[in-house]
């Protein structure tokens, strides 16, 4: 057995994934702590933009909320949100940008608003927040889930979030926007978005999962990368960071 | 002329059955005592506008106050989901919720343009998202410099706006660090504004730092003197957030007795912010009291 | 990594010939430092914008340095009028000025537009004015949430802004307070910004004190420590705005011999700001202190 | 002769029109003195807004420019010229906007811009700095000029800030704009505009100045009201203000 966790290993790759970005746009939840873990160790230049209002926060804990007192103090700037929106990520100033979903298609799109029909849902979840301008104005984003088939679907109950729309071409010509989502972190694999047909890849899996499981995962028929990569494992000091310091209570181990 | 009033009879007079509301901050100075006393007060058919509903519109909803949420985030920070919007929203427990949903940015766009007194705020977000077919006033206007289209969103202008600050003075100047959020935006947006202030302090206060000052007495109606009255949300420099606050309603909150009874016992039962603050007793305000940090101070220099 | 450079490096890396400039500030903080390298570095063609051209503007297009303003007020605040520009526009002394004129909001609208990428900015102003016949610019959008139709300014994104500042530390993040003006827009505008400082303070100062940070380091391309760089304007709580001096430049100004004669002493004889301070000499910069008028401070919290 | 000029009876009776006023946008010059004036004396709760970015200045001095330090220091609230425009002028907040104008007509239409024809004019104008939206967005409009016929003129050569424009219901058929200038104060009398028409109308004569007077520095034949009354001239105590404390080096009494 690891002695990581597949939570773990997820953060860790997804804090890999900001190794030369200066300004990313940190999310609640695992997005947080993978912010938050680049910037000790892979990007220490890293500045962390919050919805909130802050630029540069340097928090002296792990926040549960993307507003919480600890990203204020210290930080290098706290605005209206009126700015941050406007200034901040739809002038362009935004690397990447970390989202999550209820529901993914193979392009990327995404679905946080509900399950069923928008009248009447089944499940209503708690909508966009940020979510649909990130998508669409930073300069790359991001998408963290773990695998299921209720996450992984043919289609989309309602797309909260553009990503590649429907392949090809068909996000550049809604306008000047972001380049969209680049990467999938999961806690199988880390999935990329074909050059062309912008598709989901499986470009690399996680040490002891295979082909097989993932797509076991997955409600379509998966396309898998000539080259598939086996991820490095998480190193012990990645680890001991994470424990000691932004998840001492185990919250986002699991 | 001062503007201090009991938090019971600014919610009285200036709230009214079937008026659009806005309690706003983000995650910071979000005024959970408003909301009490408005449910304690029984307001009735409310429009509720707030980007996170957060606690305080989850504890408003099962209370039976709103109609309607427009909102752009329906959830429990870091926690999960709002359990009693979720019953109103899909088994209309203990009453239909109409809701009308945007994005964060979309939202505010639409306290901009309140505030502005704009007819509509573009926003280059919504494109290739669904949002705009479920509601229709997300709407487009084209680029009269390009072949483009943007999207726009109508203005918002509560009729009752609620915001918490960290000091003010009797005329409702008001002094906010930390995040500032929409609170600017939704205090010019409204029609009537009720300040609530961890401190009361002297006009010389304020004046001595005129770049702090968010909401100036002039757009508002009453000033309400409330320690801890964001607890669980907080006051930056004066209490943290009560994150196992937020953690523990997640059970309270999945169940509608449950959710009542809590109501019963710490909205219903209590007179006020005052009594609230005694019953949660002074060991936990003291786990809630954060060290200090301080700004440093700046010389606007004497001019004559 | 450090961004702190001399104001001669700063200009001759960053401001090319025909370049859009901007160095903005409303009365408050204009940086003269900055236009005064410009013409002695002998920069051409630029389109200069600000919403008041004020005399640093004056004594760049005297010099030769301007093909085209942007603006919205042209005159010499309580004075009269600003001469050069006057003898540009209607004589062509030195050289023909084109000009593109809005009002304040107008222009206002534009700084905004630039800053936040969006293809135009609604203001609810030129109503009946003969502003949009003048500048074809200036449009109309209908609003679509009634029958109306808004004015609508395009986007201004200067390929340079130079912003002063009270203080910044070496990576461009600045303190700015009293009138803040348009400089954050203007520096979110731009392509490239250069930040001029009072005083250079270890980032420690800035992050103490985060709501009072205008513009982020983020942003910026240089950082050049220049104090007394803005006078005759001035920096609040470091040295007043120097009255007699823009009463003074009404006569100078009046003639282009006289001002050619003013920028060969104050000038091109110049080495730079370092040089100008002392020529002034100590008794002037005496005269322009202010006494002291404390902010006091707030408490961030410490949260762990 | 009287003990006071032109100009002191001008100013004086400018600040008297702000006796029930609450919130002024103040321009350069007259307006200036006049505000200040009228916060020492028939409205002391006046609030003084400078497009600057001020609300509630306490001026230490009279300052000769609308973005002085002594506006700062001391005054209630500072903001960028952004939230300025938008939220307190276009926000409705404004109850007066003071004017001036190199040339106004019979509706009070001000122009700022040119002398001669735009494209090669005679003599260039300061411009409209934040006059057209004062003219359009401040509840009412107070004009303050000398009369004279080359001021006042039977027609602009700009248009700069729109006054009634073509006089009836011009105006308010342009939209949900403020009502537009009420007064005009000028060194020999107070003009305001007629209910219907919109013209303007001699209202009130100063002490020593006669209508014949007044006609000779119009260039059209000027309504006058049929219950024209005589302006009330300035106190002691406003004139000790004004030379004492407002403009002690009498820059504004000529």
């Amino acid at each position: 057995m690891a002695d990581y966790s597949a939570s773990e290993m997820m953060i860790v790759a997804s804090a890999r994934e900001l190794v030369d970005a200066r300004v990313v746009f940190v999310g609640i939840g695992l997005p947080n702590i993978a912010c938050n873990l680049a910037q000790r160790t892979v990007a220490p230049e890293l500045e962390l933009v919050y919805e909130a209002g802050v630029y540069g926060a340097r928090p002296s804990r792990l926040p549960l909320s993307i507003g919480d007192p600890c990203l204020v103090t210290g930080a290098m700037s706290v605005v209206p949100m009126s700015q941050l929106f406007q200034y901040y990520l739809q002038g362009g100033l935004i690397d990447i940008g970390f989202l999550g979903a209820a529901q993914i298609d193979r392009y990327g799109n995404l679905n946080t608003t509900v399950i069923g029909p928008y009248h009447g849902p089944k499940v209503r979840l708690p909508g966009s927040g940020g979510a649909c301008e990130i998508a669409l104005l930073a300069r790359k984003v991001l998408i963290i889930a773990r695998l299921n088939r209720r996450t992984f679907v043919e289609r989309l109950d309602f797309v909260t979030s553009p990503g590649h729309l429907s392949g090809d071409d068909s996000r550049s010509r809604l306008g000047d926007y972001g380049q969209g989502p680049t990467a999938v972190i999961t806690d199988m694999g880390i999935l990329r978005f074909d050059e062309k047909t912008r598709e989901m890849v499986l470009a690399s899996l996680h040490p002891g999962c295979s082909v097989e499981a993932v797509q076991e995962q997955v409600g379509w028929p998966l396309q898998v990368a000539d080259d598939l990569t086996e991820t490095e494992p998480p190193t012990p000091d990645q680890l001991r960071i994470m424990r000691e310091d932004l998840d001492p209570t185990g919250r986002y181990r699991q | 002329m001062s503007k201090v009033t009991t938090m019971k009879d600014a919610i009285a007079q200036l709230v009214r059955d079937g008026d659009t509301v806005a309690i706003e901050g983000f995650t910071h100075l979000i005024c959970f005592a408003a909301g009490h006393e408005i449910i304690r007060q029984g307001k009735r058919d409310l429009i509720l506008c707030r980007l996170t509903p957060d606690l305080i519109y989850d504890q408003m909803i099962a209370a039976g106050c709103a109609s309607k949420l427009v909102f752009s985030y329906l959830g429990n920070p870091g926690v999960g989901s709002l359990h009693a919007v979720r019953r109103a929203v899909e088994k209309g427990i203990p009453a239909p919720l109409e809701v009308e949903e945007y994005s964060h940015f979309g939202l505010v766009g639409r306290f901009i343009a309140g505030a502005a007194k704009l007819p509509f705020y573009p926003v280059r977000t919504f494109a290739g998202s669904d949002l705009p077919s479920a509601n229709p006033r997300i709407r487009q206007v084209a680029d009269p410099y390009g072949d483009g289209q943007v999207y726009v969103v109508p203005p918002l202008n509560p009729d009752v706006t609620v915001v918490h600050v960290q000091r003010a003075d009797e005329k409702g100047n008001a002094h906010i660090w930390g995040l500032t959020g929409m609170q600017a935006e939704a205090a010019f947006a409204a029609v009537r504004v009720i300040v609530v202030a961890e401190e009361i302090v002297d006009e010389a206060v304020v004046r001595a730092d005129p770049n702090r000052t968010v909401i100036p007495g002039l757009i508002v109606d009453a000033v309400v003197h409330e320690p801890y009255g964001a607890h669980p949300s907080y006051a930056q420099g004066y209490y943290d957030r009560d994150t196992q606050f937020y953690l523990a309603w997640d059970p309270i909150s999945r169940d509608h007795q449950a959710l009542s009874a809590w109501l019963d016992e710490w909205v219903h039962g209590l007179s006020g912010r005052a009594d609230y603050v005694e019953k949660m007793g002074a060991q936990a305000w003291d786990k809630l009291q954060p060290g200090d940090a301080w700004s440093g101070q700046v010389n606007y220099g004497q001019y004559r």
